[in-house]
C-alpha cells in the first residue's frame, strides 16, 4: 500500500482538463444527433423502433408531416441510425448541453409539406 | 493591555490559529488527492466551504435542544483556541507556566466530550451511535497519548512546553530519545482528531456523519473550524514536544524549521490515513489497551531510567 | 442495553441504490436486520410486452447500468433461439469480449466501493482509476461508456479492425501492469485482512439453499460458473480457470474478484487470439415465431437467467428475468447476525449489491 | 453597501462549494456510477469544490438519477425537505428529466420535475460525466447570476 502511495505522489495526476481547458470527447461516443433532411421521406421507421419516445411522427398526410426529435427523453442508443435506410440521422460525439427547460431543447427535424428544415 | 489584546486575536490567537486551520485542511486534502492522483481542491476551498456553510439555514430536527447545539460547538472551538494560546509557535511563547502542559491536554479533550454531546442531543440514531463512540474511542486513545506526552516532560523535568522546548535546544530532539513515544503520540493525535483510520466516530459508511448527521449551517461551520483548530494545535504540540529546534538563532530561521515540521507531521497524518482501512471499535480498544498502553508505560519506564 | 433500530436506506452513504434494511442493534452489536426492496421497481418485464423486440434491446441494457452488456446479450441469444438463427462466430467473440471487459470493469468497482465502505480511499480512487482504462475500450469499440448499446438481435452493432485490435491489446496490457500492483497491496494489505477475515461468513450449505450464484457462492466453494456450466458459443471453445476459496467469508469473497478479475484479463487475450473473420451481423426478420426458450449466462455478480415467451408477433409474450442479486439480497438478514456494526457494510457490499438488477 | 457586499461574498462561497447528495430515485445504475466517477482521479470534481456528502442536513444540490418510481416518492422528498436552504435539484439523465426509456410503465411516476422543482436537466443515457460537470457549472453561473437579481 505504501508503494502505491509512492508511485502516485510522484506521478502526474490522471485528471482531465475540462472544465478549465477543452472537452475532449472519443470519436465514437453517440451525443447529440445530427439530422440530414434532404434524406428524410418521412416514412416514420425511426420513430418506431425508438425505445423511449424520443422521436414523434405528426402525420397529416403523406406529403404533410412534422418529425420531431426530443434529446431529454433519447436515451442515446443509436437504433434510430440503425434503422434509418437513407440515413438521414446518426449520432455525433457532440455533448448535449444541460438546459434548465427540458421541453425546451426539442427539436423540429423536418416538415414535409414545406420542405424545409426550420429548427427552434 | 493592547498586546495582551494582540497575542489573543491576532498572533498566536483566533486570527492566526483560524488561518493555520484553514491552511491545514487545504494542505491535507490535497495531500490526500496526490495520493490519489488527483488534482485535489484550489487554495480558496476550506474558507469557501465556511463562508458557505454560515450562509445555509440553519435547521434543527424536531426534538433536539436548540441552545445546547448552538452553545456545544462554541464552547469546543473556545477550549482549543484557549489551549493554541499556551503552545509555542516557532518559539514564541506570550503566555506560558508551569504546568500548562496538562491545561492543554483537559482543553483539548473538551471537544471529544462536546462532540459526544452533541450527539446525545440530536434524536437521529446516526448522531447517538457516532456520540457513543466517540466516547468509546475516547478511552482507548487518551491513556497512550497522556503516556506519550508525559515522555518529554519527565525528560526535561518540567509540565511546561516551552520548558520541555527549551531543554530540547540543550539535549537535541526528544525524538531522537522516543521514537516509540512519537508514535504513540501520532496514534494517539489521529484519534483525537477523528482521521483516518481511527474516524470511527463519523464513519461514512455507517453512522454517516456521527454526531455532526443533523447539524447544518453555522453550527457545522463552527464544528468542521473546531476540527481544523484543533488538528493545528495538535500538531504544534507534537512538534515541541518532540522535535524542538535550536533558539535563538534568528525568529527567520525558527519559522522556516517549525514550517518544515508542521508539514512533515501533517504528511506522516495524511500517508497514514490513506494507507490505513478504518479499524472497528473493538479493534481499536485491544489495540489501544493490550498495544499502545504496555508499550507507553515501558517507553516511561525507559524515559525514568534514563533520567537517573 | 436497550436495542436501537438502525435504518439504513433509502437514503444512506453505504448503498448507491435504494434499499431499506432495518437493523436491530444493542449498542455495537447487531442483532438482526430485516429488508425492503422494491424502490427501484420500473416494470421493466410488464414494459417488454408493450414493446417490440427491437426496442427491448435497449430497454433490457437499461436494467442496469453496469452489467448492461450481459442483459443484452442473454436476451438477444434468447431471440435468436426462438427466431431460430444462430449468429457468426465473430459476433459471437465479440460479444464474449464485452462481457468479460464488463466483468473486469463490475469487479474493480466492486473492489473499489468495498475499500472506500472500509475506509480506505486511496483503493477505492486507484481501482477505479484503472476501472477507466477499461470504460475507455468499450467507448471506443462500442461508443458508450456505460450503455454500450453493442446488441442487435441477430449479432453485434459494431466490427473490429485491426487498429482496434492492437489498441485493445495495448490498453488491456498497460491496465495489468498498473492493476497487478494494487491487486497484490489487496491481497496482502493487513488493514483489509482485519476487516475482512472471519467476517459474516455462507456456509456452502446455506449457499445451496438461498440459490445463492456468483462470486458469492463461490468464495464459499460452490463452484457454479454459467459460463463452464451451460456455455453460451464461444465460452465453450475457451479456456480458464473457476475461482473458488473454501472460506466463505468477506474475505473470501474480495479475492474471488480480484482473482476473477487477472482471470477475466487472460481470456479477454484468448478471445482476441482467437477471433475469427466473417461478417458480424444476420438479416432477421422483426416477428419472432411463437416459442419459448430460457438461457443463462454468468453475470459479473453471477448467473442470469431468462424466460423469453413468444406468440409469433412483434412483441413478447412474456420475459422473465432472474438475476443474481435477488438471490443473494435474501442473504443480507442471515448474515446479519453476530456481528458487529462496522461490519454492516462489508456485508453489504460483500454481495454486490446491484438493486436495479434485483428490482428491475 | 454592506449587506450587498456579504450577498456577493455568500454567493462566491456558495458558487465554489457545491456539496451534492446523489440519490437513485429508481433509475438503471449508469448515472449513479458516473457520478461516482465524478470523485475519483479521472474527472476530479473536487478541483471545483464538490463534494459528495452523506447527510442531506449538510448537502446543498441534490442530484437526483433515474424516473421516480412510486417507491421513491416519498423519500425523495423527505430528503428534500430535510436539506437547508439555498438548495438546488438536478436531475440527471434522460430518465431523470422526462422518464425517457421507463415512461409509460405502471410503475413510474415520470421525471424528477413530478416532485421537486428542478433547477437543471443533464440529458444523457447514461449522462457522460463531462455532461455533469458542464450541468455543474452552469447551476454554478445560475448561483452567481442570482446574486445580480437581489
Amino acid at each position: 500500500m505504501l508503494r502505491a502511495l509512492i508511485d502516485a505522489l510522484f506521478s502526474k495526476a490522471d485528471t482531465v482538463q475540462y472544465p478549465y481547458g477543452p472537452v475532449s470527447l472519443p470519436e465514437g461516443f453517440r451525443g447529440a444527433i445530427e439530422f440530414i433532411p434532404e434524406r428524410c421521406t418521412g416514412c416514420g421507421l425511426c420513430v418506431r423502433d425508438c425505445p423511449a419516445n424520443g422521436l414523434e411522427l405528426i402525420r397529416e398526410s403523406r406529403e404533410d408531416f412534422q418529425l420531431w426529435y426530443y434529446p431529454a427523453r433519447c436515451a442515446y442508443c443509436g437504433q434510430c441510425q440503425l434503422t434509418c435506410p437513407r440515413g438521414a440521422i446518426s449520432h455525433t460525439n457532440d455533448m448535449v448541453l444541460p438546459t434548465t427547460d427540458p421541453e425546451g431543447l426539442a427539436v423540429l427535424l423536418k416538415t414535409g409539406h414545406k420542405n424545409s428544415n426550420k429548427k427552434q | 493591555m493592547f498586546e495582551g489584546l494582540f497575542y489573543l486575536f491576532v498572533f498566536p490567537g483566533l486570527a492566526f490559529q483560524v488561518f493555520c486551520g484553514l491552511a491545514f485542511e487545504w494542505v491535507d486534502r490535497k495531500l490526500l488527492a496526490r495520493f490519489q492522483r488527483r488534482v485535489g481542491p484550489q487554495w480558496y476551498q476550506p474558507l469557501a466551504d465556511l463562508i458557505k456553510l454560515f450562509s445555509k439555514e440553519d435547521l434543527l430536527p424536531t426534538g433536539a435542544s436548540g441552545w445546547v447545539a448552538t452553545i456545544l460547538p462554541l464552547i469546543s472551538l473556545a477550549a482549543v483556541l484557549t489551549a493554541g494560546l499556551y503552545i509555542p509557535v516557532a518559539g514564541f511563547t506570550p503566555f506560558s507556566f508551569e504546568g500548562d502542559l496538562i491545561v492543554i491536554v483537559f482543553l483539548m479533550g473538551i471537544p471529544t466530550l462536546a462532540y459526544y454531546l452533541a450527539g446525545m442531543t440530536s434524536v437521529g440514531i446516526y448522531s447517538i451511535l457516532g456520540g457513543a463512540r466517540s466516547l468509546l474511542q475516547y478511552f482507548s486513545y487518551e491513556v497512550p497519548l497522556l503516556l506519550a506526552f508525559s515522555g518529554p516532560a519527565i525528560l526535561s523535568g518540567s509540565w511546561s512546553v516551552a520548558e520541555i522546548l527549551k531543554s530540547q535546544a540543550e539535549l537535541g530532539p526528544f525524538i531522537l530519545f522516543q521514537p516509540v513515544g512519537f508514535c504513540l503520540a501520532i496514534a494517539g493525535l489521529i484519534g483525537k482528531l477523528k482521521r483516518d483510520p481511527l474516524d470511527i466516530p463519523k464513519a461514512k459508511s455507517e453512522v454517516v456523519a456521527g454526531s455532526l448527521t443533523e447539524f447544518s449551517g453555522g453550527k457545522l461551520a463552527f464544528w468542521h473550524l473546531t476540527m481544523d483548530i484543533q488538528a493545528i494545535v495538535g500538531i504544534f504540540l507534537l512538534i515541541n514536544l518532540f522535535f524542538g529546534m535550536p533558539l535563538g538563532i534568528s525568529p527567520w530561521i525558527n519559522t522556516l524549521i517549525f514550517s518544515g515540521e508542521v508539514l512533515l507531521v501533517i504528511f506522516i497524518l495524511s500517508a497514514s490515513s490513506s494507507i490505513f482501512a478504518r479499524l472497528r471499535i473493538d479493534q481499536l480498544a485491544s489495540l489501544g489497551w493490550r498495544i499502545l498502553v504496555p508499550v507507553g508505560i515501558i517507553q516511561l519506564l525507559f524515559v525514568i531510567l534514563m533520567g537517573v | 442495553m436497550t436495542k436501537n433500530i438502525i435504518p439504513i436506506g433509502p437514503q444512506h452513504p453505504l448503498l448507491k441504490e435504494p434499499i431499506s434494511v432495518n437493523i436491530e442493534v444493542s449498542g455495537e452489536d447487531v442483532l438482526g436486520g430485516s429488508l425492503r426492496i422494491g424502490y427501484v421497481h420500473r416494470g421493466i418485464e410488464r414494459l417488454a410486452q408493450e414493446r417490440t423486440y427491437v426496442q427491448n434491446v435497449h430497454l433490457i441494457e437499461r436494467i442496469c447500468g453496469i452489467c448492461s452488456h450481459v442483459h443484452t446479450t442473454t436476451f438477444c441469444y434468447a431471440v435468436e433461439d426462438l427466431l431460430g438463427v444462430e449468429i457468426p462466430p465473430r459476433a459471437q467473440y465479440i460479444r464474449a469480449l464485452m462481457c468479460e471487459l464488463e466483468r473486469i470493469h463490475s469487479h474493480l468497482l466492486w473492489i473499489g466501493i468495498l475499500a472506500k465502505h472500509i475506509g480506505l480511499d486511496m483503493v477505492f480512487m486507484h481501482s477505479w482509476h484503472n476501472r477507466e482504462i477499461v470504460l475507455d475500450i468499450m467507448e471506443a469499440l462500442s461508443g458508450g461508456r456505460v450503455s454500450h448499446a453493442a446488441n442487435l438481435i441477430g449479432g453485434v452493432r459494431f466490427d473490429m479492425d485491426a487498429e482496434h485490435e492492437s489498441m485493445v491489446r495495448r490498453k488491456l496490457q498497460k491496465l495489468g501492469d498498473q492493476l497487478f500492483g494494487v491487486l497484490d497491496a489487496i491481497r496482502t494489505d493487513p488493514t483489509i485482512r482485519a476487516r475482512t477475515i472471519g467476517v459474516a461468513p455462507i456456509t456452502a450449505d446455506q449457499i445451496r439453499e438461498y440459490s445463492v450464484v456468483g462470486p458469492v457462492a463461490r468464495a464459499s466453494g460452490v463452484a457454479v460458473d454459467m459460463r463452464r456450466d451451460s456455455p453460451l458459443p464461444p465460452y465453450d471453445k475457451l479456456d480458464f480457470n473457476v475461482i473458488t476459496y473454501p472460506e466463505g467469508d468477506a474475505w473470501a469473497r474480495t479475492m474471488v474478484r480480484v482473482d476473477e478479475t487477472r482471470e477475466s484479463l487472460k481470456l479477454c487475450e484468448s478471445i482476441l487470439d482467437q477471433m475469427p473473420e466473417g461478417p458480424v451481423t444476420t438479416r432477421v426478420r422483426r416477428k419472432v415465431p411463437a416459442g419459448e426458450t430460457v438461457i443463462r449466462a454468468e453475470a459479473p455478480r453471477g448467473e442470469v437467467f431468462y424466460y423469453l415467451r413468444s406468440d409469433g408477433s412483434e412483441f413478447p409474450a412474456r420475459l422473465k428475468i432472474r438475476t443474481p442479486t435477488l438471490a443473494a439480497l435474501s442473504l443480507i438478514p442471515v448474515q446479519l447476525s453476530e456481528i458487529r456494526v462496522a461490519d454492516i457494510p462489508v456485508v453489504l457490499a460483500g454481495i454486490d449489491l446491484c438493486i436495479a438488477c434485483a428490482d428491475r | 453597501m454592506f449587506e450587498k457586499m456579504l450577498n456577493r461574498t455568500y454567493r462566491w462561497a456558495q458558487k465554489n462549494s457545491l456539496w451534492v447528495l446523489p440519490f437513485n430515485t429508481g433509475g438503471c445504475n449508469g448515472c449513479d456510477i458516473e457520478i461516482l466517477d465524478l470523485l475519483t482521479p479521472r474527472y476530479d470534481v473536487e478541483r471545483m469544490g464538490i463534494l459528495a456528502e452523506a447527510s442531506p442536513r449538510h448537502a446543498d444540490v441534490l442530484l437526483c438519477t433515474g424516473p421516480v418510481t412510486y417507491q421513491t416518492r416519498d423519500a425523495i422528498w423527505q430528503i428534500y425537505s430535510q436539506m437547508p436552504s439555498p438548495k438546488w435539484v438536478v436531475a440527471v439523465g434522460s430518465c431523470g428529466a422526462t422518464g425517457g426509456v421507463f415512461t409509460g410503465s405502471d410503475t413510474v411516476l415520470g421525471g424528477v420535475d413530478k416532485v421537486l422543482p428542478v433547477d437543471l436537466y443533464i440529458p444523457g443515457c447514461p449522462v457522460r460525466p463531462e455532461a455533469i460537470i458542464a450541468g455543474l457549472i452552469k447551476l454554478q453561473e445560475k448561483i452567481v447570476k442570482g446574486a445580480e437579481n437581489g
